[in-house]
């Protein structure tokens, strides 16, 4: 069942939420542009794994998506946290580390979730999250409300025995769960061409008896329509989907990585393929969106990384007193 | 009411009383129905050692088979438990964890700190834990010390079929991710147990045993030994406070400490393997906040620093026995009565 | 690459190495008829889980292998042992608990080794065994010896993710490893109908890159040709196949088993292509081996049961002295 | 001729050594080398922070990659190791230990005893452990108390480069499987370190401090902490016998138990969180052992039992620092030099 889907016109979406998605994606991309830059400024403690170049993924995925429906994430987890809906300058804050932060500080950028809006978490576990998908999927189906559970997991993730699992329990249990493998062509400095012994992650999906569908990351359009088809199989009945996206990692594993393994694919895809680039230039070329109305956006948007970066680091810090707090809801 | 029944059926009437006032409470596990997809009885096993047997068919869609997948069922379980069910997953042996371990330390234990207060993850995971069955190695070991350690799980292990029904139905309506350990060599014992519902709090040890000399503490099947230890040591007039800590997390600190407070003396009895246990952590709780009521050094009695061996003329040996607790009690009597 | 192979000739083994094929079917299939009744008397402490029905996997694996040839096996793993040359009569003690034993009583039915054979140890653990088979595969492969190693699982354990990762670490790291899925149709009381979420175990093959073959289990010329090939694949730098074997559980998954989930599936099977039968006939038909040759192999192999049981009743225990021994080489 | 490197180096160099020494020493992990399969520099990392750099291109062919599949590269360590190979597998954190933990526990560490005295299993497992770097719950925990409660694993914590290159070293040439942890806020440090290989055996504490007033034992990074704490403690005359236990299995009994029989008292600091860790493992001992010599309450100086915060506010709130051992030491001796 493993296939190249066409890229599909940007049916379905009207002018609104051409908005919405560009929106999302200018918003991934801002957010982590500017970390880029504010982590080499020392403020920012830990480690940062950035999600530029793969909005498409995230955003396409997302769209379809409302509060009964739950994702897990990974370590590269802002993206997806955007997409979902999750507070921009709560996870700035987090970042940051500060009281004010989606996790008060706690969590940090390898664990900002939103519970209240079905962000089980970005995960610091290769492979951590597609078993939880497969009981929020569970869950929805038990309960009857239609909602679908989405594992995003990497390329490297794809080799990790709990996300194998998983797709052979969603199938046998016929839940209404989506595995999307995002597949940038490395998990740190290691190809996935090398760690993914098949030619595609996708090509794993007939092992599980599900449907395996590849398409291309730098296109919104073909994400959201891939996506659209497993959803909507999902909700009725139809059982889970391993989607694979294609795409590229603009920076390195995290910030700080020299990526000396590889040499200038990224240049080339920025230039050619980028997801914004190419949105852009589908949607004004159709005369659906104008350039004023995304610039708008842009604007927008930078404005509001500008404030979140601002607040994050006024905000104050956790205390003592919160070091204990929470390990339990009682003990 | 109360009536005789096994601490296997005392487990199943807590898990079906808690199905049958929660629609949200669904258990899962290998075989804990048994059958899916063969040609026979569907629920023919209800778990390896029959303990969830008949949920099936009373709850239909609420008792999952799963495949051999601990890491994929368990963790299923844990985002289940964060959108409003109550799982109730089973991992066969505890023995098994390693397989599963990461879904429920680094996932269930940390969700509520990590998302700064945010998470409630209701998950209770039953496993089967101890020697005596001639299991051998790998399906007989005594982990819960490895769980203990974890912050943000509870961990509880059921003496007797009374404490068993109750620290379940606790177990289902607790908030957090609790590990329920059962002893595979107690599931046929029984013993008076209500037939109305009702929960044993955690971290609170139940003194089974009144006495002056010296305080025995156990836990799970190691109550009993416990127990038949104080009762020859009665005979030779040493009186022990036998307690069973019930949950090793939350810990009873407080009652640990009165009983050593008064009796001077303590004996930890643990089946685990002896080091980082939960004999040396009451030991050491003990070291430090009762030093001056301890009258005698504090002895432990443990399994080994070995594997559980398979023979049946080793196993016996492995398992720590009334007769080494009487030692070590007699020990901490400075011989006096030895 | 899922293929199902026609049943072959028996090309290749002559007159001597087809008894001796023979007698370890004759030895494995006697050793758990005897146990099957010895358990049920009550003298054997612990778990047994019998491998009565599935001797042609073993026994036609292991006729390809010698010392260098690592196995590494499950909890039914009598039968990987006899066929792989550990000593009948150590592993009847070791079952009996005795000091005598394979494994001096500490191990026993489900641990069951020899490592100078080259057998890792039957395994209590369900996919414990498949990692383990990538790295004797590895050694042999870094020490030049030609050796393969080969991993028997079950279908149950298909499904274990240490299983799933260890296909696609034997196909990247081109490995002389050989993964026989054992599908004897059910795992304890679930049958692999349900929990194998594919037609075919072999299925899942592509998508780690690798052959997957399918063969008839009660067939022992064709477990016997397909892992000829894999192994001479294997041997050749040519790297892991994956092999399905397809049968029946002839006795409950453990000794006690009521086995209530399942019809007489057995009687019919035991009946019709039993591989003892269906060898004999094979055999005989062709004139190879006669059947007074076949009547007296049963013969010895029956006594050597007999006396296997008989010594290891009378043998010591072990004793007090040994509990605290060989956790360690030194400590 | 000694030199002062890092502890990084010190690694680094031990396994070079080794490497150079024996043929079967073979090295395998995420990123060991780096690059596989990619258009620039094979060895591009030399692991995740560079401890295995440069062995790929020293040695071709015994410096593996993996894809992330840690139960089946562990284990194929393992498996290895039962073929005549001497692998050292990298778990990149010790926090990833729940997705291969059955491989080391009940496999690696359970061969020997399971197959009666036939398996040798010389399988070194490295691994970083420990909080300091803001890298959050899941990558900053100090798991070892799991890994020594387990029969049948040694477990090693250089707290220095001096101590990292010798232990490294005896770890390689072990024959039994030994779980290295390496701390990760140690890397840049750097000791005198010899160029010659040499070994420091297991089991034997380090005395790097001679006190008569109170005993502190400590391990891998607490090292520092505690000799901080003594350095500190000396300005107000209290004199502290400082032990690194660089092995928490197995113990140095021996020299515990003879430190806290001169000086009377015990602190333990222990970086791991508090519930059946080896601050309780080494109190439990000498409460037990040494009781008639203790003047004093046993203190632990540990992490609190919640996991790691992330935030850089809160982070070294939970690590054991000094001055929490300082008081620790003023509490056990009775307030006087309060
Ligand atoms: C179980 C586990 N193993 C290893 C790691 C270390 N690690 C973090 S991210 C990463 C690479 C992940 O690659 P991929 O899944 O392709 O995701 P990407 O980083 O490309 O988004 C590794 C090895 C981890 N966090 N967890
Ligand atoms: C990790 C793990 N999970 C569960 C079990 C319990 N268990 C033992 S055998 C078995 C069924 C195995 O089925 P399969 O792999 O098909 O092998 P078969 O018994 O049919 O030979 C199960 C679930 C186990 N031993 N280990
Ligand atoms: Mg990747
Ligand atoms: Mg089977």
């Amino acid at each position: 069942m493993t296939d190249t889907l066409p890229t599909p016109v940007p049916g379905g979406l009207d002018a609104q939420r051409l908005r919405e998605a560009y929106r999302t994606m200018r918003t991934i991309r801002a957010f982590e542009e500017r970390l880029h830059e504010e982590f080499a400024s020392g403020d920012i403690p830990g480690f940062v794994h950035l999600y530029a170049g793969e909005e498409a993924s995230a955003t396409g995925v997302c769209m379809h998506l409302d509060d009964r429906d739950s994702i897990a994430s990974t370590h590269r987890g802002h993206g997806h946290c955007i997409a979902k809906g999750v507070d921009v300058k709560a996870m700035m804050a987090e970042i940051y580390g500060r009281r004010t932060g989606a996790c008060q500080g706690k969590g940090g950028s390898m664990h900002i979730a939103d519970l209240s809006k079905g962000m089980l978490g970005a995960n610091g576990i290769v492979g951590g999250g597609p078993p939880l998908i497969c009981g929020t999927a569970l869950a929805s189906k038990q309960q009857n409300t239609g909602g679908v559970g989405v594992a995003f997991f990497g390329d490297g993730a794809s080799n990790q025995g709990t996300t194998l699992e998983s797709l052979n329990l969603a199938s046998v249990w016929g839940l209404p769960a989506i595995f999307v493998a995002e597949n940038n062509g490395f998990a740190e400095a290691t190809a996935s061409a090398w760690s993914v012994a098949a030619d595609n992650i996708a090509d794993r999906a007939a092992g599980f008896g599900i449907p395996g569908v590849i398409v291309d990351g730098f296109d919104f359009f073909a994400v959201h329509e891939a996506a659209g088809e497993a959803i909507e199989r999902a909700r009725g009945g139809g059982g889970p989907t391993l989607i694979e996206v294609k795409f590229t990692r603009y920076y390195g594993h995290f910030e700080g990585d020299q990526q000396s393994y590889r040499l200038d694919e990224v240049k080339q895809a920025r230039e050619t393929v980028d997801c914004l680039k190419a949105f852009r230039s589908r949607v004004t070329g159709t005369g659906l969106l104008d350039e004023a109305g995304l610039e708008s956006i842009d604007g927008e948007v930078f404005a509001l990384i500008d404030a979140a970066v601002a607040e994050a680091k006024q905000a104050p810090r956790p205390t003592r007193s919160d070091l204990e707090t929470d390990v339990y809801v009682s003990y | 009411m109360a009536r005789t029944i096994s601490y296997r059926e005392a487990i199943n009437e807590a898990l079906t009383q808690e199905m049958e006032r929660d629609s949200s409470v669904i258990v899962m596990g290998e075989d804990n129905a048994g059958g899916a997809g063969g040609s026979g009885e569907q629920d023919a096993w209800g778990g390896v050692l029959g303990v969830t047997k008949g949920l099936y068919h009373k709850f239909p869609g609420r008792v999952l088979d799963t495949p051999i997948s601990e890491s994929a069922f368990i963790g299923a379980a844990i985002g289940a438990a964060t959108r409003g069910q109550r799982p109730v997953a089973e991992l066969m042996f505890i023995d098994f964890m390693g397989v599963c371990f990461d879904q429920i330390f680094n996932q269930a234990a940390k969700f509520r700190y990590m998302f700064g207060g945010k998470a409630v993850t209701p998950v209770v995971i039953r496993t089967m834990y101890g020697a005596g069955l001639n299991a051998a190695a790998q399906h007989s070991q005594s982990l819960y010390p490895l769980f203990t350690h974890i912050p943000g799980l509870k961990v509880v292990l059921p003496s007797n079929a009374y404490e068993a029904k109750g620290l379940m139905t606790q177990a289902v309506r607790d908030d957090d991710p609790v590990i329920f350990c059962e002893h595979k060599a107690l599931y046929d014992t029984t013993a008076d147990v209500p037939e109305d519902s009702y929960t044993i709090p955690f971290g609170e040890a139940n003194v089974v045993r009144d006495g002056e000399d010296v305080t025995i503490v156990a836990l799970g099947r190691m109550v009993h030994v416990a127990e038949e230890a104080a009762g020859e040591l009665a005979t030779s007039g040493i009186s022990a406070d036998v307690l069973d800590l019930r949950t090793t997390s939350p810990l009873d600190d407080e009652t640990i400490l009165e009983s050593v407070a008064s009796t001077g003396r303590l004996v930890v009895v643990d089946e685990s393997n002896p080091r980082c246990n939960v004999a040396t952590d009451v030991s050491a709780l003990v070291a430090r906040e009762a030093f001056s009521s301890l009258r005698a050094p504090i002895e432990m009695v443990t399994a080994p620093h070995t594997p559980v061996p398979f023979s049946d003329a080793l196993e016996p040996l492995y398992i720590p026995d009334a007769q080494r607790v009487v030692n070590a009690v007699k020990t901490v009597m400075g011989g006096q009565n030895a």
